[in-house]
């Protein structure tokens, strides 16, 4: 068939032992992934990973005439150098903008080596008879480019953003979506006629070129107008584009670990995705659209900042906290913000040496990336069988004393419960108001949370305020409880 | 391989990638991001062919390049997801 | 490489929409499997499972020369009627035994499968250039024909001893495992020789034959001394075999659709005797030796039978339900013996009726089958939202006026969280004691359960025995309660 | 294909089979037996290609016979669990 024919990868000499080799790499990449099912398995299964990996570029070195090979180890040292120092340095509360990065870093690498396999493709046994190149290789090429670029320069601006290096309000161009729909459109379309155009040699391929550009524009413009708080979602929706990419390579090279990767990384970014909007309640159009979210740390405005409240002390929240049986902790962005995890987890031990039972509530979307506060709290060396997820843990605040809010707002709002006009109106929130008293840590009345929305429970009878940041706030109560 | 194999492969891990990737715990998902940052720079691969073969140096340095973002993210991703999941402990039994 | 063309498939010259129809039809039967994961979506799953069957044989007929297609409908015909008429007309509580027996046919199908090939090894594209079978292709062969007939005659066995058509006791000859690890072990040995014996055309494969004739021996050796309350085990365990047997074929004819099917079986059979094994605290080795099991219907046994106990007739036990508030029934093998289902559902309509809240809770391994207590609610008309797994439910029997525990025994018994000498000590167990009252319904005092084990709860003070067949009795308490 | 491709697959269908049925709910456990002996009657092909083919009447008869016996355990099989499906039924709303 012809067809099939067509179809067929270049290089079809490759030895068994190596197709096997790619094949081990990706089944270790499956269980690096399993293991993360539970903190116990999820240390052996980085092993996994880092095992795959180092089979995967040993088996490409072993299988590849090498010209130098020289450059290539002092071009993997130098990386070596640069991850092993940025990943010991790197504090925990900046693994947002960290990941952000690390994407830019794989779409780059994506679009260097389409580039790559487009000046020399014969190295990359994708050439037909007539020494020109296939022209299934042609799309997955430019796709892999395209999709690269976009991770790229998509995951730049997500990175300032995070990062603080810009603001994260939206930006909104006039005509944004036409403007991006429209290049997109015409990336497609290009990548169609350089599938189609007959003769075009290392020399010729002008439109591989205008391809990249285009894909890096739409990147840009496709991630400026969305909010700051939504580049959670972002990352992880270009997260899972280079896993599509790197799939769409593995085609190409007829390669399984690439296309097992690809397939991983490609279904975790989508459902991460998934799961974090369906915990605010967005569609995933709607963030994508973009124009959501404020600064959520631009502080004093909303209407109602003369509303009478219960401003409390350390010493106030030190008494409440020392006469309960149970504290739930409920922490958010602020924390993250403060980096208050540590002195949280001294107050912890205070409490419980006093024989307070204390723990932990984790809502699905607090702080700014999926499982932000696990890991904050895991840092802190608070035991992870005192965290617990929404489900786990929302009925139980009607038997608490105290729920404990530090830096966390969105989560809490009732208004998500009840009010068919907020914004964030059927996002799952945590039942904090049903403890006898809760008590809020943030730095001032007016900051609202990144919805933007007024949270109803300052001003309820059984809140007090405790108005300072949050590292501050804490460390006043772990003395105070001395 | 010819496409159809890499087709089913391909099919074949995608339900792979749906059932392993919703089975991680949701405490879990900050290192997930990171563990999947590292492994897809499996396409190292790609940047090691381009940075291997002789004879057409400009596919020669873009190779090269690609290989040292993508040691970044592999040993950048692996090391702090590893710093990360070491961090996660149970309560000690006393 | 020598090695990968040796072990190539011979049937090379597939067109690529076969190759893609196998791959449908495979995605179809997992998708067949994800569907039940929940019973909404599981009919949805039965119809991919119709479709990707009839995508492959639609596929293999048309892409082979047939020499009579009439003969071939015919015989698709004559399963079709026999197959349609006993899935009409089966009791829902001889589930156990269809499915036993339906798996003594596919084993043989595989059977009948190898040795088809080994007498027309062209027409399965298996021979090499000289004519002869290829080396692996025999392997594949023998093993696909062993653990067919293994499956076979083992499965039969199983049906016989299920439907009572044998005794359930095991049959315990001296030395049998010194026996089966022979035969086993003689079966590999002659794989082996027949797989390198130089000129084995169809003429001179007596070796062949004498392995299935050895493989039909072991599959009734292994199974006869295996109580028949351990064939659930055994029949998955079975299922499993069948699977990687349908996978081995799977890689002889280079097909997609078996290899996945393989997989799927396989896995199931595996996973659902790892989860009865669990159930019951036992370990698979310890089933498969054999031995263990005694017939659980040989009634009058057991030593304790004069020991006092509280007996009550059907008026008590619908005075204490219509009294309740709350009550949890627990359903064992005795009532599928029984057939009592439909009548219990009437029960609780009564009860329901009068507003008491009626559960149902099941213990993973109660009755003979896993889900066996599911099908028979299911059947008479109780909603499965009603139904409860014993995780879910377990702590709720504290606050139950009434456990009412009918035909089950060995799933109750708290020996199995006491006493370190029971045989079933380990095993988890539904908490009927902790109800205010618990209501036994068996036929006698002496008959045990299928552990064999004494159940100490029959001699509780909150325990009332209602001594009858599980049907008479939950009728005459449904006249009671009128 | 090649052996490689077949394995690559075999590898990849064990891992979604074993996700794909630990998700099988408990309480479909015995519809699940039965819904895998019907997919598990896929060697009917096998049968299939013996009958088809001329010249060797020893395999066309085997091949029949074994064609006559997946028939009833797939006909059956998925038979009895749609019969079984379809008694599962939710409470319904008053
Ligand atoms: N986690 C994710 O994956 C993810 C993804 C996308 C979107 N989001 C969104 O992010 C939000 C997360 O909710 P959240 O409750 O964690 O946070 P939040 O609603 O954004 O609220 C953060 C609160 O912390 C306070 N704060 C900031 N810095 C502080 C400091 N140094 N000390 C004390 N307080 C400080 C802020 O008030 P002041 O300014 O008054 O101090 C603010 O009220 C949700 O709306 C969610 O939808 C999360
Ligand atoms: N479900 C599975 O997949 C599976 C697999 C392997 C093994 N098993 C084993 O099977 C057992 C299942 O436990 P189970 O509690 O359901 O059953 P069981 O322990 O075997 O007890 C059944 C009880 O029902 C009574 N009974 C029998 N026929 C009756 C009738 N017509 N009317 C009223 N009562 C009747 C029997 O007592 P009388 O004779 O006095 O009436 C007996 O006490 C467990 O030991 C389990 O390990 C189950």
């Amino acid at each position: 068939m012809e067809f099939a024919l067509l179809l067929a990868s270049g290089a079809a000499a490759v030895p068994s032992w190596v197709l096997l080799a790619y094949l081990v790499a990706g089944v270790c990449f499956i269980l690096a992934l399993r293991g993360l099912s539970s903190p116990e398995s999820s240390r052996r299964g980085n092993i996994y990973g880092m095992v795959g990996m180092a089979i995967a570029v040993a088996t490409t070195l072993a299988t590849h005439e090498i010209a130098g090979i020289g450059e290539i180890l002092a071009a993997i040292g130098i990386g070596a150098i640069i991850g092993l120092t940025i990943a010991r340095r790197i504090a925990m509360t900046a693994m947002p903008q960290l990941v952000a990065a690390f994407h830019s870093l794989v779409g780059m690498a994506a679009v260097l080596v389409a580039a790559a396999a487009f000046l020399n493709p014969g190295a990359f046994g994708i050439l037909d008879a007539g020494g020109d190149i296939l022209a299934v290789s042609r799309i997955e090429m430019a796709l892999g480019a395209a999709i690269g670029a976009i991770t790229f320069s998509g995951s730049v601006i997500a990175f300032a953003k995070l990062n603080g290096n810009m603001s994260g309000a939206p930006i909104l161009l006039p005509m944004r979506h036409v403007i991006n729909l429209g290049t997109v459109a015409a990336i497609v379309v290009m990548t169609g006629l350089y599938a189609m155009s007959p003769a075009a040699g290392p020399g010729e391929g002008a439109l591989f070129w205008i391809i990249c550009a285009a894909a890096f524009a739409v990147g840009f413009l496709l991630i400026i107008p969305i909010g700051g708080a939504d580049m959670p979602v972002v990352v992880s929706m270009l997260n899972s584009y280079s896993g599509w990419a790197a799939a769409a390579m593995g085609f190409t090279l007829g390669n399984t670990a690439m296309i097992i990767t690809g397939a991983l990384v490609g279904s975790s970014g989508a459902i991460l995705s998934y799961i974090m909007c369906r915990a605010m309640n967005r569609s995933f159009i709607s963030v994508i659209a973009g124009g959501f979210g404020q600064d959520a740390s631009s502080g004093d405005k909303g209407p109602a900042i003369d509303r009478p409240y219960k401003a409390g002390s350390a010493e106030d929240a030190a008494f409440l906290l020392g006469q309960a049986d149970k504290v739930i902790i409920v922490p958010g962005y602020g924390m993250a913000v403060a980096q208050a995890q540590h002195v949280l987890k001294e107050m912890t031990d205070h409490l419980k040496a006093k024989g307070v039972e204390v723990k932990f509530a984790i809502h699905p979307v607090a702080g700014r990336m999926p499982g932000h506060m696990n890991v904050l709290l895991a840092e802190a060396n608070v035991p992870y069988d005192e965290v617990f997820e929404l489900e786990d843990i929302n009925s139980e605040f009607a038997q608490a004393d105290v729920a404990f809010v530090i830096g966390a707002n969105d989560v809490t709002n009732p208004a998500a419960k009840t009010d068919k006009s907020s914004p964030i109106y059927g996002m799952p929130v945590l039942d904090v108001e049903k403890a006898r008293t809760t008590l809020f840590i943030k730095r001032s009345m007016g900051g609202a949370g990144y919805a933007g929305v007024e949270n109803e429970l300052f001003f309820r009878d059984n809140t007090m305020m405790l108005l300072a940041d949050a590292k501050k706030m804490v460390e006043e109560i772990v003395k105070a409880l001395d | 391989m010819d496409f159809i194999s890499i087709l089913s492969i391909f099919v074949l891990a995608c339900f792979v990638g749906y059932y392993v990737v919703w089975s991680v715990t949701p405490a879990l998902h900050t290192p997930l991001m990171a563990v999947t940052n590292a492994i897809s720079s499996v396409i190292i691969v790609g940047g090691l062919i381009a940075a291997a073969a002789a004879g057409v140096p400009g596919a020669k340095w873009l190779g090269l390049a690609a290989v040292v973002l993508a040691s970044i993210n592999i040993f950048g991703g692996f090391a702090v997801t590893q710093r990360m999941l070491a961090m996660y402990k149970k309560k000690e039994r006393k």
